[in-house]
C-alpha cells in the first residue's frame, strides 16, 4: 500500500540532486505533462462551453508538481486516505485542471475528461464525491469551507499516528469568505503541523481584480498576524519555482505550525490571450480561440 | 384553454437587472449590493447609472447580508445580489437576525435559483431556498415566471415595505405576460379557468403549465392554471375558491418537493380543504450538471411531468 | 388511555451527554467537537473519558462543521455541538455542500432548540431547525422526547452510517420511555392505540401529548398517539395505517407550523390520503423571553392545544 | 434636531480642559452613574435568575462613556438616526449593561429595567428591536453579525452626507466568527472612516479563557494587517482611560481608515468574586452574592 507513484525520486534525492542535470531533465518532463493538461483544460470547457480555464491554466504547474513530484500517494484510491498525502480543492470551479491532473495521474481514463459538465457525468462541473469520482474526497464549488475539511483531514490523520501531509488550495478572492479566517485562527492554536495550506495568488476574481474588487492588502502580514508560517512562490508559473516551493513549505512542516504558500500565478497562463485579464475566469472559447490555445500547447501525452 | 404566445425569450435575471435600473430611478434611496457577481445579477445597467449607489462587497455574502440591514436603518432599500444558495443557505442566520428578525427593509434578490443554471451542477443549484426564506416570520417570498414579471414584482418589490426573498434564474423562457403589467404581492395570477383540476404552478414552470394545459385539452381535461408567483404570503382565497371547484390539486416548482410550495399547497388544504394533490418538483435529491433542458426532463420538471400528475391526481378525487 | 407515569424530570440535553459518553466507550472512532458551548451541550463527561477525542473549535460554527467532515475522511465519526441555531442555520452551505452532498458521516447534535430555552429569546430560539435540515437530502432528522430516548438516539446515531441531525432541548421534562429501549431510527413509537383522532408528536410535546390523551379520554374522545423521533425518514406506513382508521390528524411539534413535522405529514396525506388536520405549532412567529412554561403556554405548545385541536379536527373528518 | 445631550462639554473642550479640575470633576460624574449601572446589572440578571453579568460588568465604563460623554446623540429616538452618532452591540449577551445604559440616559424609564428578560418585555435576552425598544436598532445576540450592520449604517451616513459617527461594541470571543474577518477586510478597503469598532478585549469566553478555547493571538498585529487603525485602551475600567482613548479614537476618524480600539477590561470588573474567571459570563448570583455585589458598588442614582 505505501508504494509511491512517482516519476524519479524521493524528497531527499530531490535536495540531493538539485540543480544537476537530472533534475532539470526530471523538471522537462513535469513541464511536459503540463501542457497536455492545458490542452485538456481548454477543450474540457470548450466542448461544454462552459466552466473555468482562467484558474485552471494559472495553477497547473502546482498540480502537476503536487501530483506527478511532491505528493506521497498510494497506487489506487481510498476515501479514507490513510497513509498517503490528501489534497483538497477548495476554490472548485477550477475543476478542469483538478480532473485532467487525476486523470492524467491515473485515478481514471483520461477518456472520461469529455465528459465532464454533461449529465450524468462524473465530472461534474464543480468536484463531487457524489458520483463516486476516484480522487475526490469533498464536494466543493461554495467558496470557502475546504480549509476547514482540510484541518479535519489532518488532524484526523494525527489521530491515527499517520505521518502525511494534507494539502489544500484555495483562490485569493475565496480568502474573502469569512470561514477562511476561522480556520485560519483554529490551526495555529491546535498546531496542525502536517498542513499546507496553498492560495492561489493571481490577483483576480470574476469581477475584477481582487484589488479593485476588494483588496486583500498585505496578505503576507495576514497569514503571518494569523499565526502562520508563510511562503511565497514568486513565479507560480515555473515549474522549478513550484517544486522548490512546494518541497520547502513540505521540509517547513512538522514544526508545530501549519504552513500556508502563497502562489504568485497568473489567471489564464499558458494562452495568451487568456492571460493579463480576468474575463476567463469563467468563460469557454469558441472554436477559433481553442485552436490558438491549442496551438500554443503541445499535445504530449496524447490528446483524450 | 386561453392561449398564451410569445416572440422573444429572455431570461428572468435580466428582467431583474431592468427592473432594478428602473426602481433605481424612481426611488434614489434605492441601492445595490453584490458579492462578485455583477454579471451574473446583471446588475451592469444599475451600476453604470448610479454608481455611487452600488456596493461591490466581494466574496463575503454574509458581510452582505449585515451591511444591507445596516444600509436600511439609514432609510436606503437595498438590493443584495448572488445566486440563490448564496443568498439563503449560506447566510440563513445573518437574514434571520439582522433582517427578518430586526424587520429591515432588504430585498434579496437571487439569480441561478433551481435546477436550470445548468452545468454548474448541484453545489450551485439550490433547491432549499424556498423552503429556506417562507420558514422566516416577515418574509415575502416572489418567484415571477417571465422576464417582464420580474422586472415587474422588482419594481413593485422596492416599493414594499419589509423584508422581501425575490427569486429568478438563468435560462431564456418564452415572454408571455404583459410589459404593462401591475405586479400585485401575494395576489396569484389565473391564468386559465377550468374546472377538472387546479394546476398552481411557479416561477419556470409556470410556461410548462400552460403548455400542460393545452396537452391536456386535447386530452378531454379542463385545467385551470394558476401563477402563484408569490409563495409568501399565500394567496390562500385565491387556492381554495379554485380547488373547492375542482377538488384536486397539482402543485410545480423547481424545487425540492419538502418545503416549498408544494408544501405550503398541502398545508393550506389540510388546514381547511384536504383534496388529493400531486407534486411537480425534485424529488428529494441534489441536482447535477447538464443543460437546463436536459435536468428539467431528467428531474422531472416540465409540461410532461405536469401532465402525468394531473392524469394521476384526477383519479384520486374523493 | 395507557398509562405513562414518571418519577424523574431532566433536560434531553443530559441524555445526550450521556448517549455520548456510551457511545464513545462503544467506539474509539467516535469524536466530539463543540464551539464554545460545553456546559450546554452536556459534554463534559465525554471530554473527562477522552480528552484526545475532543476538540474546542470556539466561536466558528462554519469551520466546526467543515472539520468535522474533514474527520470523517480518516473514518472519525464526529459529533458537532452548539445551539441548535448555530447548528443549522448558521451553517446550512457548509452542511449542505461539505457533509450533505458530500456524504460525510456527521452527527449534528443540536441543544437549546425551540422555544423552550426560555430566558434569551427569540435570537437563540430556533423554530425552523427541522424544515432547514428536512430539506437536505440524505439528511437524517431526529428529535427525541425524553432523557432516556435522547440517550438511546445519541447511541444509535452513532452506530448509523450518514448524516444526522439531532435535535434535544433544555428545559428538565418527564422521563417516561424505558432505560433499556432499543432505538429505531426511522421506526414511529405507538404510544396509545385509539380510533378517533391521531396525534403525532415530536420532542417535547410528546408528553404533551400524552396529557392530551388523558383528558381526551375523560372527554370520551378516543386518541391514537404516536411519538414520530424520526422526522426524516418518516415512518409513512405507521401514520396511514393510523390516518386510515382515524381519518383524522393533529401535528405536535416546538417548531414554526411552516416547514416541520406538520407538513411532512400533510405532503404525505395529500398524496396518498386527504384528511383533515390541525397543526400544534409556532404560528409563524419567532419567539421571545420568558421561562418555558410560560412560552409554551403563550406561543400554544402544551396539552390544551393539542385538545383544542384534537376537537377542532375531529369536527371536520369527511 | 441637533441639540446635543451631555453632561459637560463638546469634544473641543474637553482637549483644552484636559486634566483640569473640572475634567476630574466631570469624570467623577461619569464614575458615578457607573456604580449604579453596575447595580442594575447585577439586579436585574438576580431577578430572572439569568443573563450576562460578567461582560456587562466589564463593559461599563464603556458604555457611561459612549453614551454620556462621547457620543453626539439626539433627543428622542428614531430609528433612521440621522444626525447623531451611532451605537451597535454587537455582542448581544451584554444587553444588561446596554439596557441599564439607556434607560439611564434617558431613552426609556429605569423601572422597565425590572421586565428584563420576562414574558412580554421589551428588555428581551438579547437586545431586539422587535419590541420597539428605544436605543435599539438591530437585534443582536448571535455573534458575529455586528461589525456589518456598523459599517451599512455608516455607509448610509455617507450617502446622506451626514458627518456623525458609527460605533460598535464586540466580544473578543466574538472575533472567533468569520464574518467579523469579511467586515474588517471590507471596511479599510471602502475607507469607512466614520466608523468606530471596538472590542471587548476581556480575554474571556463561555468555556474558558480565549487563550485556553481559540487564541486571538497577536491583536493587534491582525486589526493592523487587516488595514485598520489600532488603538488600545490599556485601562479599559478606569474611566479617564476610556474617556481618553475613545476621544483619541474619534480624533483619528475621517483619516480615510477605519478604527479599532482595542479595551483590554476585566470580566465581572466591579464585583470582586465575579473578577478572575469566566464563569460569570453567563450566571445569576443569588441572593447572597447579590447583596455582596451591592455593598460595592454604591446606590448613586436611584435604585429602579
Ligand atoms: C460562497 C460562494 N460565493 C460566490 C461564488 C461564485 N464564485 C465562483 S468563483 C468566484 C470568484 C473566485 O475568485 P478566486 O478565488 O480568486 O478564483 P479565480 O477567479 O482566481 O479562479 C465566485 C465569486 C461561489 N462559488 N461561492
Ligand atoms: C453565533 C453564536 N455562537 C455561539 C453563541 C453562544 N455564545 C454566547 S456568548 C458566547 C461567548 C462570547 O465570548 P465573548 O465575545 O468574549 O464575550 P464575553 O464572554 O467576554 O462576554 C458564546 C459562545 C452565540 N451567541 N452566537
Ligand atoms: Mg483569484
Ligand atoms: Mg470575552
Amino acid at each position: 500500500m505505501l508504494s509511491f507513484y512517482r516519476i524519479t525520486r524521493n524528497r531527499q534525492d530531490y535536495y540531493n540532486m538539485k540543480n544537476s542535470i537530472l533534475n532539470n531533465y526530471s523538471i522537462h518532463n513535469l513541464e511536459t505533462i503540463a501542457t497536455q493538461i492545458r490542452r485538456d483544460i481548454v477543450r474540457m470547457v470548450h466542448a461544454c462551453q462552459s466552466g473555468h480555464p482562467g484558474g485552471s491554466l494559472g495553477c497547473t504547474e502546482l498540480f502537476v508538481a503536487l501530483y506527478f513530484e511532491v505528493m506521497n500517494r498510494k497506487e489506487g484510491f481510498d476515501m479514507g486516505g490513510m497513509h498517503e498525502d490528501l489534497f483538497f480543492l477548495s476554490n472548485g470551479h477550477i475543476s478542469p485542471v483538478f480532473y485532467s491532473t487525476l486523470a492524467r495521474v491515473g485515478y481514471f481514463p483520461a477518456e472520461e475528461l469529455a465528459t465532464f459538465r454533461q449529465m450524468n457525468s462524473r465530472l461534474q462541473g464543480h468536484p463531487t464525491t457524489h458520483e463516486g469520482l476516484p480522487g475526490i474526497r469533498i464536494a466543493s464549488g461554495s467558496l470557502g469551507q475546504g480549509l476547514s475539511v482540510a484541518i479535519g483531514a489532518a488532524q484526523a490523520k494525527r489521530l491515527h499516528g499517520d505521518k502525511h501531509l494534507v494539502f489544500v488550495l484555495m483562490g485569493d478572492g475565496e480568502l474573502q469568505e469569512g470561514q477562511i479566517w476561522e480556520a485560519a485562527l483554529y490551526a495555529p492554536h491546535n498546531k496542525i503541523d502536517n498542513l499546507i495550506a496553498i492560495v492561489d495568488y493571481n490577483g483576480a476574481q470574476i469581477d475584477g481584480s481582487t484589488e479593485q474588487v476588494l483588496s486583500l492588502g498585505n496578505l503576507y502580514a495576514k497569514w503571518h498576524a494569523f499565526g502562520w508560517d508563510v511562503l511565497e512562490i514568486k513565479n507560480g508559473n515555473d515549474m522549478i519555482s513550484v517544486v522548490d516551493g512546494l518541497r520547502e513549505a513540505t521540509s517547513r512542516s512538522r514544526r508545530q505550525k501549519p504552513v500556508v504558500v502563497l502562489l504568485h500565478s497568473e489567471m489564464g497562463n499558458g494562452v495568451d490571450f487568456m492571460m493579463g485579464t480576468h474575463k476567463w475566469h469563467g468563460a469557454a472559447p469558441n472554436d477559433e480561440q481553442l485552436a490558438a490555445a491549442l496551438a500554443q500547447n503541445a499535445e504530449t501525452l496524447g490528446d483524450y | 384553454m386561453k392561449k398564451y404566445t410569445y416572440t422573444v425569450s429572455k431570461d428572468t435575471r435580466s428582467g431583474f437587472g431592468a427592473g432594478l435600473l428602473e426602481a433605481g430611478r424612481q426611488d434614489e434611496n434605492v441601492v445595490a449590493l453584490c458579492a462578485d457577481l455583477i454579471g451574473s445579477l446583471k446588475m451592469n445597467d444599475f451600476i453604470d447609472a448610479f454608481p455611487d449607489r452600488f456596493f461591490q462587497i466581494g466574496i463575503a455574502e454574509a458581510n452582505m447580508m449585515g451591511i444591507a440591514a445596516g444600509l436600511t436603518i439609514g432609510g436606503k432599500i437595498p438590493f443584495t445580489g448572488t445566486f440563490a444558495n448564496f443568498s439563503t443557505g449560506r447566510v440563513y442566520d445573518q437574514i434571520r437576525q439582522s433582517i427578518a428578525y430586526s424587520d429591515k427593509n432588504v430585498k434579496i434578490a437571487a439569480s441561478h435559483a433551481g435546477l436550470t443554471l445548468g452545468e454548474d451542477g448541484a453545489t450551485h443549484q439550490i433547491l432549499e431556498d424556498i423552503g429556506l426564506m417562507k420558514m422566516l416570520p416577515g418574509m415575502t417570498v416572489i418567484n415571477p415566471c417571465d422576464y417582464n414579471q420580474t422586472k415587474a414584482a422588482t419594481i413593485a418589490v422596492a416599493k414594499h415595505r419589509g423584508p422581501v426573498y425575490l427569486r429568478f434564474g438563468r435560462p431564456v423562457v418564452p415572454i408571455f405576460t404583459a410589459e404593462d403589467q401591475v405586479f400585485e404581492i401575494g395576489k396569484a395570477v389565473m391564468l386559465n379557468e377550468g374546472k377538472d383540476v387546479t394546476i398552481i404552478a411557479t416561477g419556470h414552470l409556470v410556461w410548462e403549465a400552460i403548455q400542460a394545459g393545452e396537452r391536456l385539452e386535447a386530452l378531454g381535461i379542463d385545467a385551470e392554471i394558476i401563477n402563484i408567483h408569490t409563495i409568501k404570503p399565500l394567496d390562500d382565497e385565491a387556492i381554495l375558491r379554485s380547488v373547492q371547484k375542482t377538488r384536486c390539486v397539482v402543485t410545480a416548482e423547481e424545487h425540492n418537493r419538502i418545503g416549498g410550495l408544494g408544501d405550503s399547497v398541502a398545508q393550506l388544504l389540510s388546514k381547511t380543504l384536504p383534496a388529493p394533490q400531486e407534486y411537480v418538483a425534485v424529488d428529494d435529491s441534489f441536482g447535477e450538471s447538464g443543460t437546463p433542458a436536459q435536468l428539467m426532463d431528467k428531474y422531472g420538471l416540465n409540461a410532461s411531468a405536469i401532465v402525468d400528475a394531473v392524469q394521476k391526481v384526477i383519479t384520486r378525487k374523493m
